[in-house]
């Protein structure tokens, strides 16, 4: 009972601040584009437009559904974003955010579920993405959203692919597949980032994130010039909104893994960060540094975004099976060696 | 070649004329346009405007009377000394004229810029713009700016001429058209100039003003916006005005017509060319007579006089040519009587027969008319009620209704039965276009469309049968009559007719009068039939 | 035509320096002065030919210029102005000018500034004036009638009074 | 309005002078019989013309408007006309008009407040060799000066009325003169009476003529080459034979003694001193083309002549010469230099805005009331007598080729003997003309350019003079003989004014027909005025040229050449003086 009680809460307060997180991502989404811009940016609602977030979810929620006359699977068409939005809630829940919180007597575990597996459930719920988009673009009835939704899921089917390969050498040398265990290898040793043979690893990874999450270079299923936007087309209302959140949820996730898996999670590598909490003040703090690391990759996101030009498909799907997937498997081979030879220390 | 023909040259051209035909005509024929302003081909030469200076010689004759070649192998030709007026002078054999010589126009551009120096530049305000011969030649001959710097001529402006039209001195450049139209063709020698010299006025005597019925064709033929039509004036630009060819509807004569209109609103109606009908005029009662189309007043829905609401109740075309079938049907064939309009066009009257093989008759409607184009006969098409088996005699219908003879009367825009006998109808059908008391006493009104709306041919008192042309689309509400005459025996189980063509290839074969015709056979300008 | 394409290097072909100049360039402009102007609050400053909603003037001594004879509706591309003819009233100074209009509507939705009616107006009656945050909230509040276009243009100071010397 | 039966009587009796169906023809005359009793012609008076001849109103409203000697609105009393036309002015006809002024207080056109006076310019009274000259209502006063102009108005006011003038006594004829025409006026006792003519020989040539078959006497006249004086020069004989024959319509013959170019003053003075001549001559001429009616069209501006022709009228109906078989009737005109256009003349004739009619047809197939019609000018018809009596081959003995016998010239401007002589044609130069006959300029003045033909020629410069005085030679100097109307500028000449009072005599002298002439006419008056002003502009000159040449030859009728001429010429000729005025 008190497990359950423990756990909803966590899930309440997980929930809480990822959607704050992506409600304000979105906002730092427009700051940054228009600073990188020489422009403002939101600065109308509440001091330096802290507010817009809020505006905007009203506006989202005020706005009238519309569901175009063409639609014929209703039900199909609702499942959509919903499916893109909630399979990157739950994989945050896999996620440890924090080394443990003294409270109220105990020491609660920053994680929702700390599994043994929890790499393949991330990797295997973030999956179930796809198919909120491929719905999305089937249901919609209309050119645009279902050549969006062919396009998302031989986008996403290639690069899960990679994405699964590239971290196998972090699993090699840790030897667990628990997030949790992870974060603990890198607090005792080093983070794996400082590890040069993880690096093509991390590089790997990095960019099948991109793809994964249909971000530019890698957006091309809602490439707004040719798809108009894509799978989100015929949406309006909450149901875009939910293939919005999905997408920032998705970042959040990525980020979130790339710090877990390379970045040592919520530590730093000096006491008193470097081992879990003993009070609620270092618990707390271990917290922030992991969302400061998260808001690091998330700046990454932005960054490149209002950078780098969109690819070509045929580009895309080049870079994925001709030379992600066969580095991935030489470096796994790489990294073995290495281990072998090194021990990894 | 006949001996009747002259060949000469214009401009390059070989042309065959008929004998004493002018050189403005004759280069009309192959299509070149020589300026001018006084001349008309319907009134007597005046030669004042200068405009159609042409260049013309003769071939220079040898020894031998032959005509002398140059070194350049060409005939030479002996041009005058002086330009000559291209409407004064008549086609001669061997006749070599030139339109376009540096001479010429170096003429015509002098006196463009005459014409101009003390003409208001008013275009702007000017009813004419857009077609004023002065706008058109200045843009060809003229300069673009003036080189008159002094004070113009001041003369009369805004001045009424009579009720009708309004006068402009200013503007006007003294072609004496319309002088010579009242005096030789209207028949009332009132206009006249006065002063001489540049202070050269037209005018009238204050008292005799033009009183005839023909007054407003000064304004058609004033080449410039000195006579102005009250009725037009200012009401809109006339390059927005699409213009359609059509037939007065006003008296049996069938003037050939151009209904000018913008927008489902008709503007004005101005006479066209037609030598075997009106020449290129047309009377003021006809051209005035158009203000119905735009009637406020107009019907535009069908309706139903309903026995137990105790008013009228409006219907749906579908509902209504239902209902009218249905008691239709209901009544007996024999008690069925039409009345046909004279005004209404053949086609109409034609499928209007079709209901009541045993009564179908029009109403006469009486003018005085006088010996030019106003016909004492005042319906457009007498001749196609006549020929499409209607009758003169509408008392017997009116009879038929006393004694109870005739139960069932279908009227298509007439309003002469008194509404005591059509009380005593069973069914009473108007097809309409204006309330009046026919439609008072309708039980079913199907509001029909004017003239200016349809398709449709007219015969005139002279046996041609003309063809009208819709200006403007129906008044929303409103069917063409021949339409919903079609769908009524169409739902009776005759043929439904889409097109007028349609209606009209039936009536050749059962009109023998009319018989190889059709409707492009009669054109713009009409055919004459067998009587 | 074939062009050629040109022949990369081993960096340019990796893609990665571009790459990374181009991140350095976006963040670079990050901390540099903005431009955007707040504008409800500040106003964009406007230039000479500034071509803003076109307007109807009325001369030195207050006439109404325009003598209604439609040429703006006639080049206008957008078919935006719709002019009703009309007779000036009698009695005034200017009487031989008989006609002015008596509605000039321009419908601001569809007008696209193009300035085409300023140019062919032969009264020198229409200007596209400074107007360009042209608003309302109905179709109907964005038909200009010839009141307001005359109270928006105002009075325009110019030598030319063609009235004057007619 | 009520018209006294006495005038009523005489009206009904002008108008059997036309044709029954073409009463229209009198419309001038009840104009002028009205306007002299009633003072002008207002509504009433229009519509009472109106009625009687059957017309529209607008038709005789057209004419009195269009005629400046009808007034629409009541004038003074006494109406002072002072011409300022060229040959006027260079005799100093402004300062006439301006002492006029100041004495009666009135500016133009204006009437005095006791209703006794109103003064106007008038275009030419034909009588340029005696200017400045000026009329007060049919009385006209030559050669004046600002102390003959007080004595004449102090009499009229004094007295209450107008004297009748004599007429002055014939110049003499010159050494180098050949009268033929001016024979008689000279004699000793010879009034121009009947029985004086007729003592001088007179109708003799009439009885020889109807002795003749009218084709002999054409015959005769085409032989004699005599060219038609009026101003074109086209061969008489010539014109007679182009008739139309055979159309069962009666034929016309018309006078034209509408004088009206500036600088002649012919005709009047064969009107006046020798009216039986014309008379005979145009007896002849019916007689040759077959002619039942004559009419002679007098121009307004000349009642005596007008009077003295119907005497003489009537003296030869009591003799009956006139009357048997061939009628002679006058027509006075009414102050348009137009008229004097043959079918301007025509139009005027028939009670119209004299509008010269488009050519083809000409008068000779469709002239007068439609009829073929012969107009010759009066000294033409006044050779005929002559040519009649003493044959062609003496005729031709007079002259050069081409321009035989003798020809009225008249002399006007500032020479010491102006007025008008004859001579044997070609025999004489122009120098000869202004300095041997004439005496040359006046006080020690020089010569700076002639006009040879009345003012509608183009003007010579003082080297171009010595020419003989004939059609071809004139023609090949660049001018023309014209009407024979002498016109001398002197040094003090200002050529802009001078251009600018011919350019004004065209410009109110233009009928307003047809384009060029009248647009083009006034214009050049503008623009005149302004050089004058001093307010000409660079290329002034130029257009001025250009504007004429538009003019020229673009017209229905000669005016159109008439106006253009002498403004080219002058330009062309003098343009540094136009250029000193800024054009």
């Amino acid at each position: 009972m008190e497990f359950v009680v423990i756990t909803m809460a966590k899930i309440a307060v997980m929930l809480g601040v990822l959607l704050t997180v992506v409600a304000y991502t979105v906002w730092l989404e427009r700051k940054v584009c228009a600073w990188m811009q020489d422009r403002v940016g939101p600065n109308r609602v509440g001091p330096f437009g802290l507010l817009q977030p809020l505006a905007d979810g009203l506006k989202m929620m005020l706005k009238e559904d519309v569901l175009p006359r063409h639609i014929t699977d209703k039900a199909l068409y609702t499942l959509g974003p919903l499916m893109a939005m909630v399979p990157a809630l739950v994989t945050a829940g896999a996620i440890p955010w924090g080394s443990q919180l003294p409270l109220f007597g105990r020491q609660i575990q920053c994680v929702v579920a700390n599994l043994n597996a929890a790499v393949l459930v991330v990797f295997a719920t973030s999956s179930f993405a796809v198919y909120g988009i491929v719905l999305a673009g089937w249901a919609s009835n209309s050119k645009y959203p279902f050549l969006g939704g062919v396009r998302s899921s031989a986008q996403m089917i290639s690069y899960e692919v990679c994405l699964a390969l590239s971290v196998v050498p972090v699993f090699m040398q840790i030897g667990s597949l628990s997030l949790c265990h992870m974060v603990e290898y890198q607090t005792h040793h080093t983070w794996m980032i400082f590890m040069p043979w993880q690096w093509p690893s991390f590089l790997i990874f990095i960019i099948s994130a991109f793809a994964e999450t249909n971000r530019t270079p890698f957006d091309l299923p809602e490439a707004e010039q040719e798809l108009v936007a894509g799978y989100n087309t015929e949406y309006s209302s909450m149901k875009f909104s939910m293939f919005f959140l999905g997408e920032y949820a998705a970042m959040f996730v990525m980020s979130a893994m790339m710090v877990t898996l390379f970045f040592g999670g919520w530590s730093l590598p000096f006491a008193p960060f470097n081992r879990p909490a003993t009070t609620l003040w270092i618990g707390l703090a271990h917290v922030a540094i992991f969302l400061a690391k998260i808001l690091v990759f998330l700046f990454l996101y932005i960054w490149i975004r209002w950078t780098i030009p969109r690819v070509r498909y045929d580009q895309l799907m080049a870079l994925g099976w001709k030379i992600f997937i066969p580095l991935t498997i030489v470096n796994i081979v790489f990294v073995g060696i290495v281990l072998a030879l090194w021990g990894g220390r | 070649m006949a001996d009747n023909t002259v060949n000469l040259t214009i401009d390059d051209k070989a042309v065959v004329a008929p004998k004493g035909m002018n050189l403005i005509e004759a280069a009309k024929l192959v299509g070149i346009e020589i300026p001018h302003y006084c001349y008309h081909p319907k009134l007597c030469i005046a030669g004042n405007c200068r405009m159609c200076l042409v260049d013309v010689g003769m071939p220079k004759l040898g020894a031998d009377r032959k005509p002398e070649i140059g070194s350049d192998g060409k005939m030479v030709v002996m041009f005058g000394p002086k330009l000559v007026i291209g409407c004064n002078t008549t086609v001669a054999d061997g006749m070599v004229v030139l339109t376009k010589s540096p001479k010429v126009v170096k003429a015509r551009e002098g006196v463009m810029e005459f014409l101009l120096i003390n003409h208001p530049l008013d275009c702007p305000i000017c009813d004419q713009a857009g077609e004023c011969r002065l706008q058109e030649f200045s843009v060809d001959y003229g300069k673009a700016e003036s080189r008159f710097v002094e004070e113009k001529v001041h003369k009369p402006k805004k001045t009424a001429l009579n009720a009708k039209i309004t006068l402009d001195d200013e503007r006007c450049i003294l072609c004496s058209r319309c002088i010579r139209f009242m005096r030789d063709v209207a028949g009332q020698d009132c206009l006249g100039f006065i002063q001489r010299g540049s202070h050269s006025t037209l005018t009238c005597y204050l008292g005799n003003e033009p009183k005839t019925n023909y007054d407003l064709n000064i304004v058609d033929i004033c080449p410039v916006g000195a006579l102005t039509s009250n009725d037009f004036r200012f009401q809109q630009r006339v390059w927005f005005l699409k213009q359609t060819k059509s037939i007065c509807p006003n008296c049996a004569t069938g003037c050939n017509t151009v209904i000018w209109s913008r927008e489902d609103v008709v503007y004005r109606q101005t006479p066209r060319d037609n030598n075997d009908v009106n020449q290129c005029w047309m009377c003021d009662y006809g051209r005035i007579n158009y203000k119905f189309i735009n009637d406020p007043h107009r019907l535009t829905t069908p309706s139903v006089k309903s026995a137990t609401l105790g008013q009228r109740v409006n219907l749906t075309w579908p509902e209504a040519i239902r209902q009218v079938v249905d008691k239709l049907r209901a009544a007996k064939r024999d008690s069925l009587a039409v009345i046909g309009s004279a005004r209404a066009t053949t086609e109409e009257l034609y499928l209007l027969k079709k209901f009541s093989p045993s009564f179908a008759a029009y109403i006469p409607r009486v003018g005085t008319g006088d010996n030019f184009l106003l016909n004492t006969d005042r319906n457009p098409n007498a001749a196609g009620a006549m020929l499409t088996g209607f009758s003169s005699d509408y008392s017997v219908i009116a009879d038929g209704i006393a004694d109870g003879k005739i139960k069932t009367l279908i009227v298509l825009g007439e309003d002469a039965i008194v509404p005591e006998l059509l009380a005593k109808l069973e069914l009473l059908i108007v097809l309409d276009i204006l309330p009046g008391k026919t439609t008072e006493a309708a039980h079913y009104i199907l509001p029909g469309v004017t003239f200016a709306e349809k398709s449709g041919t007219f015969i005139n008192a002279k046996n041609r049968i003309q063809r009208l042309n819709p200006a403007i689309p129906p008044l929303v509400g409103t069917k063409p009559e021949h339409l919903i005459l079609s769908a009524l025996l169409a739902e009776l189980g005759g043929k439904r007719y889409a097109t007028i063509q349609e209606v009209f290839a039936d009536m050749t074969r059962d009109v023998p009068a009319l018989a190889g015709l059709n409707l492009s056979k009669i054109g713009d300008s009409g055919v004459e039939v067998k009587s | 035509m074939l062009v050629q394409r040109p022949k990369l290097t081993f960096w340019e072909r990796l893609y990665l320096p571009q790459v990374l100049q181009g991140l350095w360039q976006t963040l670079s402009h990050i901390p540099r002065k903005k431009f955007t102007r707040q504008y409800p609050e500040e106003k964009p400053p406007l230039y000479g030919k500034y071509r803003g909603a076109p307007e109807l003037v009325r001369d030195p001594d207050g006439r109404v210029k325009c003598v209604a004879c439609q040429l703006c509706e006639f080049v206008c591309p957008p078919k935006a102005i719709r002019v009703v003819p009309g007779f000036r009233k009698e009695g005034a100074s200017d009487a031989s000018v008989e006609k002015e209009p008596s509605d000039f509507i321009i419908n601001m939705n569809r007008c696209i500034f193009c300035g085409f009616c300023e140019e062919v107006c032969p009264e020198e009656a229409i200007f596209l004036l400074r107007d360009f945050s042209v608003s309302g909230y109905s179709r109907e509040e964005m038909q200009f009638h010839k009141d307001k276009l005359l109270e928006l243009g105002g009075v325009r100071e110019d030598k030319i009074q063609k009235w004057k010397n007619k | 309005m009520t018209v006294p039966v006495e005038l009523e009587r005489h009206i009904d009796e002008i108008v059997t002078h036309y044709p029954p169906d073409k009463t229209r023809a009198a419309t001038l005359w009840l104009c002028h019989l009205l306007q002299e009793y009633f003072g002008f012609l207002g509504d009433e008076q229009v519509l009472w013309i109106s009625n009687k001849l059957g017309l529209q109103p607008i038709n005789v409203w057209e004419v009195v408007t269009f005629y400046p000697m009808f007034t629409t609105k009541p004038h003074g009393k006494f109406h002072v006309k002072v011409c300022r036309t060229l040959s006027c002015e260079l005799c100093g006809c402004k300062n006439i008009v301006a002492h006029l002024r100041k004495k009666l207080g009135v500016g133009l056109d204006e009437n005095t407040t006791d209703g006794l006076f109103t003064i106007s310019t008038v275009e030419c009274l034909a009588l340029c060799g005696t200017g400045p000259v000026m009329m007060i209502n049919d009385e006209t006063f030559e050669n004046l000066t600002t102390e003959k102009v007080d004595a004449i108005i102090d009499r009229i006011r004094t007295t209450g009325r107008l004297d009748a003038q004599p007429l002055p006594m014939p110049l003499a004829a010159h050494p180098l003169e050949k009268r033929v025409l001016l024979s008689n006026i000279t004699k000793p006792g010879y009034t121009g009476s009947l029985a004086d003519y007729e003592r001088e020989g007179g109708y003799t040539a009439l009885r020889k003529a109807l002795a003749m078959k009218p084709d002999e006497i054409v015959a005769e006249v085409k032989n004699s080459e005599i060219r038609g004086r009026g101003g074109a020069g086209f061969p008489c004989g010539l014109k007679w034979s182009f008739l139309a024959k055979g159309t069962g319509k009666p034929v016309y013959l018309v006078c034209n003694a509408d004088e009206s170019e500036p600088g002649t003053f012919k005709d009047r003075q064969l009107i006046s001193y020798d009216p039986h001549l014309l008379i005979e001559g145009i007896l002849i001429s019916c007689h040759a083309v077959g002619a039942k009616v004559a009419y002679i069209y007098i121009r307004g501006e000349m009642p005596g002549g007008a009077k003295i022709l119907q005497k003489a009228i009537e003296e030869a109906r009591a003799k009956g010469y006139v009357g048997n078989g061939v009628e002679i009737y006058v027509h006075r005109g009414a102050g348009a230099y137009i008229c004097g256009e043959e079918t301007g003349l025509i139009e005027s004739l028939e009670g119209k805005r004299a509008y010269p009619r488009i050519k083809p047809p000409f008068p000779a197939v469709v002239g007068l009331f439609g009829c073929p019609t012969v107009v010759n000018n009066v000294e033409t018809l006044a050779n005929i007598p002559h040519i009649i009596n003493k044959g062609s081959t003496w005729f031709k003995t007079m002259g050069v080729s081409g321009s035989t016998g003798t020809r009225l010239v008249c002399v006007s401007g500032p020479v010491k003997r102006p007025g008008y002589y004859e001579f044997e044609m070609g025999k004489l130069t122009l120098r000869q003309l202004i300095f041997d006959v004439c005496g040359g300029l006046k006080d020690g003045r020089t010569l700076k350019g002639v006009i040879p033909g009345g003012s509608s020629m183009p003007v010579m410069k003082a080297d171009q003079i010595d020419v003989p005085l004939d059609f071809e030679s004139l023609r090949k100097a660049g001018t023309m003989a014209g009407s024979g109307g002498i016109i001398v500028l002197d040094d003090s000449v200002d050529i802009v004014g001078a251009t600018l009072n011919v350019a004004q005599f065209y410009a109110h002298e233009s009928c307003g027909q047809c384009t060029p002439c009248r647009e083009g006419t006034l214009w050049m008056e503008k623009m005149l005025h302004r050089i004058e002003r001093g307010e000409g502009r660079p290329l002034d000159v130029e257009m001025l040229y250009e504007v004429a040449d538009n003019i020229d030859g673009k017209t229905i009728c000669p005016l159109g050449e008439a106006a253009a001429w002498p403004v080219k010429a002058f330009v062309t000729k003098y343009r540094e003086e136009f250029e000193k005025h800024g054009g």
